[in-house]
């Protein structure tokens, strides 16, 4: 009969009304975040960073500005030290090819995505917002975290980071 | 899979129909006059066994020397591919002829050669810019293009 | 429990027997009925916000989401802060806009809404052994009444699309005037067959005359009803006049601020003057076991509403051409049918005994299914585009 | 007397509910009746030809991530194939299937969108796409998990992928696989065969398969004007000749064969996802290449592959350099919209909206 798919669907649509709905009721729950999620908090590790700024050099916008002056101690294994550090996050994109840069596991991704800001200077992490900040950091491009299963629950050292 | 034509075997095909038009046989390409681009258009679309009904893509680069606009064509039924070039001389006013009466697909890709690398097409029924607005100085994907941001005039910013 | 029952005509006798001596009979009458005014203007008014709330609400669960939610608990207080967000607003008349007519809409279209309800039993009581009906006015013509004044809202709906100087207005004010004014021809003769059976205009008889509720003696006017109603409520699938994804919100596109709430209001108004008038029609009105009669209307008028959201949230929106051809081929058609069928049943049967119902529905069922395997024709058509380009886009 | 009259002019966009994006259309109207039609674009344009001039190319695959940004895992992926037919790279095989894996779940969440929201344009108050959103969410989590992003993955590598799919993609995925088709049924049982549907887009927006190919369209577009034309099958990359899938097709070439055409391809994507599965090797998902990747100079490449849009493709030229000479982006959305005028003449502007939906086209593709 003609008209019988009209009501085919409205059956389609009343079964739906006694389904739970799939909402996540935003700030009180949250998605469950991956363990590779490319949050918003980036997390650096200034005893790690050398300042060779290759995370700059990888940036397809830029946006990472590095200064650094001579370190006193300027043997193998040594180091700059960093007058700045600044990430634009206002113009990042969260490409994360700073982090696949950074040979010296010094820069991850952050694990949280709620830095809101009424400026757009609000949005520039210094390098003291980042020394500052959560150490939660995320195991994207970090294999070695990731083998280790670390979900970013816990806030890592320096030390505990890396590789070595 | 679809079958690429080699240059040679195709500059052959097209040669013996068209005898002035091609200019040189590239590896995977021709490269013809662009005086005769309508022509080896037609051509390649309509003799049997070439049948390359399928425009997929035209692009304009600009080598400074030269600009060059490349066709890449599919035929859908012989599923083989083909790439025709042509080059122009010059930088003021480039002209090649267009082949939207030919394959109807070229209209919007000629339009945006024409707004990006400024190639005039010669014959096309609505040639005007496409991706950015009438007045916009210069063709930006040409090699010397410098957005000086003073001269840009934004008609949508106005009040 | 007897109080509960009759509440509204014990306090309706109390008033007027209480003012009778001071003021006189007629003045009694004249203040009782000013109250009545204020009680069902005012219980229209919270029941759009409930209809607003029931509405999100239902949707919501729907699409699997939850709806509102964040405003008062499980959002119940939602339409209150969507008031007061419409109410401080800023107002903006476009500039070349028809001024006059442009501020007179909103009005327009919400008095004739308003009026409605001055007919509608809410329910029935007694008191000191007399009947008191629960409407403002126990019209004799009052279905009459209702159809000629919902037909009002029309012009408000064409004065706002003409008078915003806006296309896309435009265009939803002309669909307007072409799908209201055809819809109403269906409705009113799907009405012919409810008059007949009930034998009065009197919406307070019509609820007396269904023993049988007259969705069964009726199948085939509920049917028509129903639809021709929810294309004259513009809701989806009829709901061109605002074409969300077409016109963007259509006639009232132009308004903001509290004009805009106007219509919103005036919608959800009409949603529930003619959810209680299908009610009454076809579902027994207030007539119904153990509840008090007002909370039965209430249950059925917010069943009514429920099946419109129901639809709300299934089906897409028809064209232009078709909807019109829905209601002149379609429901035209089936309405005379209707009419014939009932005439006829009621040269031979006067007193409408119940066995009419299965016969009635067996007519109704074969009337739509033979309707409508005609109708596909008309509805799924091999239709060729109209003309091609004859001008160019102007300068 | 004869009366005059003037047809309407009215903008359609660039701020429109359902010109999906910023497009912008000048139609003149008789009545309600298309008269002609004026598209316009460029109010989306970034540039991305002239910046992918200044990137690298490890750079520019965040570009294209923002090309189609409903189906970035295959824009990736088409300009990933360019680069490594420009620089000679060989992707490892188990890259290969992922990459195959990941674009079909990239096709069918980009499918759900374009019935979702093709039903909302015939004035569906979002009911099914709510339901498509429900299914697309399950597929951003698994690429989430894989790369760490839902909508901008940069997640293809010159070579390879730049992550192997982790442990915790397979049980979710393997749940997707299970609930998927009855999923599609359930679009179907809500939508296919519903009147309204059927009346507002069979024999709507009818281009012929002549005109589709003549007019350079590709997709489901061309697909569901019957002719039997996908790159997956016609010029098979990555792994796709060891696939078994069909090709649907469409008779009329109306939109609501492009529904149908759409609602089967999410079918036999699933049957490429599974195959993928079954069929993956281990091994190392990256080439062994440098992290800046150079071509020879002079070397040009057209990539192309079969995106949910249709044929999305990326002409590289070389000079040597770490950036390329010139990147031209063949967007199918851009081109399919060449035939767009044929295809409104003569409809009423219900009619516009619907087809101007199944044609499926987004803005930051069309607009680059």
């Amino acid at each position: 009969m003609y008209g019988l798919g009209i009501l085919k669907g409205m059956a389609v649509t009343l079964r739906h009304l006694f389904k739970k709905p799939f909402t996540v009721e935003y700030p009180e729950q949250q998605v469950p975040r991956a363990s590779r999620f490319r949050g918003y908090e980036f997390v650096w590790y200034e005893d790690r960073c050398t300042g060779c700024a290759s995370c700059a050099k990888f940036c397809p916008l830029g946006i990472i500005r590095i200064e650094t002056s001579p370190a006193e101690d300027q043997g193998v294994g040594g180091k700059y030290k960093l007058e700045k550090f600044d990430i634009d996050t206002g113009r990042c994109m969260f490409c994360a090819l700073c982090v696949e840069a950074c040979p010296y596991d010094a820069l991850f991704m952050g694990s949280k995505f709620e830095r809101g800001s009424y400026s757009r200077a609000g949005l520039v992490v210094h390098k003291e917002d980042l020394n500052k900040g959560e150490k939660k950091p995320s195991v994207y491009y970090r294999p070695h975290l990731e083998a280790a299963g670390y979900h970013n629950e816990k806030e890592l050292s320096a030390r505990e980071v890396g590789r070595w | 899979m679809t079958r690429p034509w080699q240059g040679a075997e195709l500059a052959r095909a097209i040669s013996g129909k068209l005898p002035q038009a091609v200019v040189e046989a590239q590896d995977n390409a021709v490269q013809v006059k662009p005086a005769a681009m309508l022509d080896v258009a037609r051509l390649l679309r309509e003799s049997p066994g070439l049948e390359f009904d399928y425009l997929a893509s035209v692009t304009g680069v600009d080598y400074i020397d030269f600009f060059e606009v490349v066709y890449h064509l599919v035929s859908t039924r012989q599923n083989h591919s083909c790439i025709i070039k042509t080059r122009v001389l010059g930088r003021d006013e480039p002209v090649v002829p267009s082949v939207v009466s030919v394959w109807q697909g070229a209209d919007l890709q000629e339009r945006e050669v024409y707004d990006l690398v400024g190639i005039r097409f010669e014959g096309h029924p609505n040639l005007k810019r496409v991706l950015l607005w009438e007045g916009f100085p210069g063709h930006p994907l040409r090699k010397d293009f410098i957005l000086d941001r003073e001269k840009v005039e934004y008609p949508y910013l106005r009040g | 429990m007897d109080v509960i029952y009759n509440i509204f005509a014990i306090l309706e006798k109390g008033i007027v027997d209480g003012l009778t001596p001071s003021l006189g009979a007629e003045a009694a009458l004249a203040v009782m009925a000013l109250i009545k005014v204020f009680l069902v203007a005012n219980v229209g008014l919270i029941m759009v916000m409930v209809f607003i709330y029931m509405e999100r609400r239902v949707l919501g669960r729907f699409q699997v989401r939850i709806g509102p939610n964040r405003v008062g608990p499980g959002g119940i207080l939602q339409p209150l802060a969507d008031a007061v967000k419409i109410m401080i607003k800023e107002d903006i008349v476009p500039k070349a806009a028809d001024r006059l007519i442009f501020n007179l809409a909103p009005v327009m279209v919400f008095v004739p809404v308003m009026l409605v309800f001055a007919v509608i039993p809410f329910g029935v009581g007694m008191a000191g052994g007399q009947k008191y009906y629960m409407s403002v006015a126990d019209l004799d013509i009052g279905i009459l009444y209702v159809l000629a004044v919902t037909s009002l809202g029309e012009i408000a709906v064409l004065m706002a699309g003409w008078s915003s100087n806006n296309k896309f207005a435009l265009f939803g004010a002309m669909r307007a005037a072409a799908q209201l004014v055809s819809y109403e021809v269906p409705l009113v003769l799907a009405v012919v067959g409810v008059v007949i059976v009930a034998g009065s205009l009197s919406l307070t008889k019509i609820v007396e005359a269904q023993a049988v509720p007259f969705i069964f003696m009726q199948p085939l006017g509920f049917v028509i009803f129903i639809t021709a109603v929810s294309a004259e409520l513009n809701r989806t699938p009829f709901d061109l006049l605002e074409a969300e994804s077409e016109l963007v919100t259509g006639y009232h596109v132009e308004y903001s601020g509290m004009k805009f709430g106007m219509f919103y209001l005036a919608e959800y108004l009409s949603a529930f003057a003619f959810s209680a008038i299908i009610s009454t029609l076809f579902l027994g009105g207030w007539q119904g076991p153990i509840l008090p009669s007002y909370v039965w209307l209430l249950i059925k008028i917010l069943f009514v509403f429920f099946v419109f959201i129901w639809v709300r949230a299934t089906l897409p929106r028809v064209r232009i051409d078709q909807v019109m051809a829905l209601a002149w081929k379609f429901l035209l058609p089936l309405a005379l049918i209707n009419i014939g069928v009932t005439a006829v049943e009621a040269l031979l049967w006067p007193t409408f005994p119940w066995f009419l119902a299965p016969v009635n529905i067996v007519i109704g069922v074969l009337a739509v299914w033979a309707m409508a395997a005609a109708f596909r024709n008309v509805w799924e058509p091999q239709w060729k585009p109209a003309r091609l380009a004859t001008a160019p886009v102007g300068g | 007397m004869a009366l005059k009259s003037q047809p309407i002019i009215v903008n359609i966009g660039p701020q429109h509910p359902s010109t999906h994006g910023v497009f912008r259309l000048r139609v003149a109207f008789d009545g309600e009746v298309v008269q002609d039609v004026e598209p316009i674009f460029g109010y989306l344009h970034r540039g991305s030809e002239k910046l992918a001039e200044e990137r690298t190319y490890t750079q520019i695959v965040t570009l294209t991530d923002r090309l189609d940004y409903l189906a970035s895992m295959t824009n990736n992926q088409a300009y990933v194939l360019a680069v490594e037919k420009l620089a000679g790279v060989e992707a490892p095989e188990r890259a290969k299937y992922v990459r195959v894996l990941i674009a079909e779940l990239m096709r069918i969440a980009s499918h759900l969108m374009a019935t979702g929201f093709f039903i909302n344009d015939i004035g569906a108050f979002a009911t099914p796409l709510m339901y498509c959103f429900r299914e697309r969410e399950k597929i951003l989590d698994m690429f989430e998990m894989c790369c760490g992003a839902r909508i901008t993955y940069n997640y293809m590598r010159v070579g390879g992928v730049s992550h192997d799919l982790p442990e915790e993609f397979y049980p979710a995925l393997r749940s997707f696989l299970a609930e998927m088709p009855a999923r599609i049924d359930e679009y179907e049982e809500l939508l296919t065969e519903n009147e309204i549907l059927v009346a507002r887009t069979k024999n709507v927006g009818v281009i012929s398969p002549e005109k589709a190919i003549n007019c350079s369209i590709s997709g489901p577009v061309l697909r569901a004007s019957g002719v039997k034309w996908d790159l997956r099958k016609a010029d098979p990359y990555e792994v796709y000749d060891r696939m078994q899938f069909d090709i649907p097709v469409g008779a009329a070439g109306d939109c609501y064969d492009r529904y149908k055409v759409r609602i089967e391809e999410m079918r036999q994507s699933l049957r490429i996802v599974r195959q993928c599965l079954d069929q993956m090797p281990s091994g190392p998902v990256l080439a062994r290449a440098p992290s800046l990747v150079r071509a020879p100079a002079g070397a040009e490449a057209y990539g192309h592959i079969e995106s949910p849009k249709g044929e999305l493709g990326f002409y590289l030229v070389s000079d040597g350099g770490i950036s390329p000479y010139r990147c031209k982006i063949r967007s199918p959305s851009y081109i399919n919209l060449t035939a767009l005028r044929d295809m409104l003449l003569g409809w009423k502007l219900a009619d516009l909206i619907v087809i101007f939906g199944s044609i499926d086209i987004n803005m930051g593709e069309v607009d680059r």
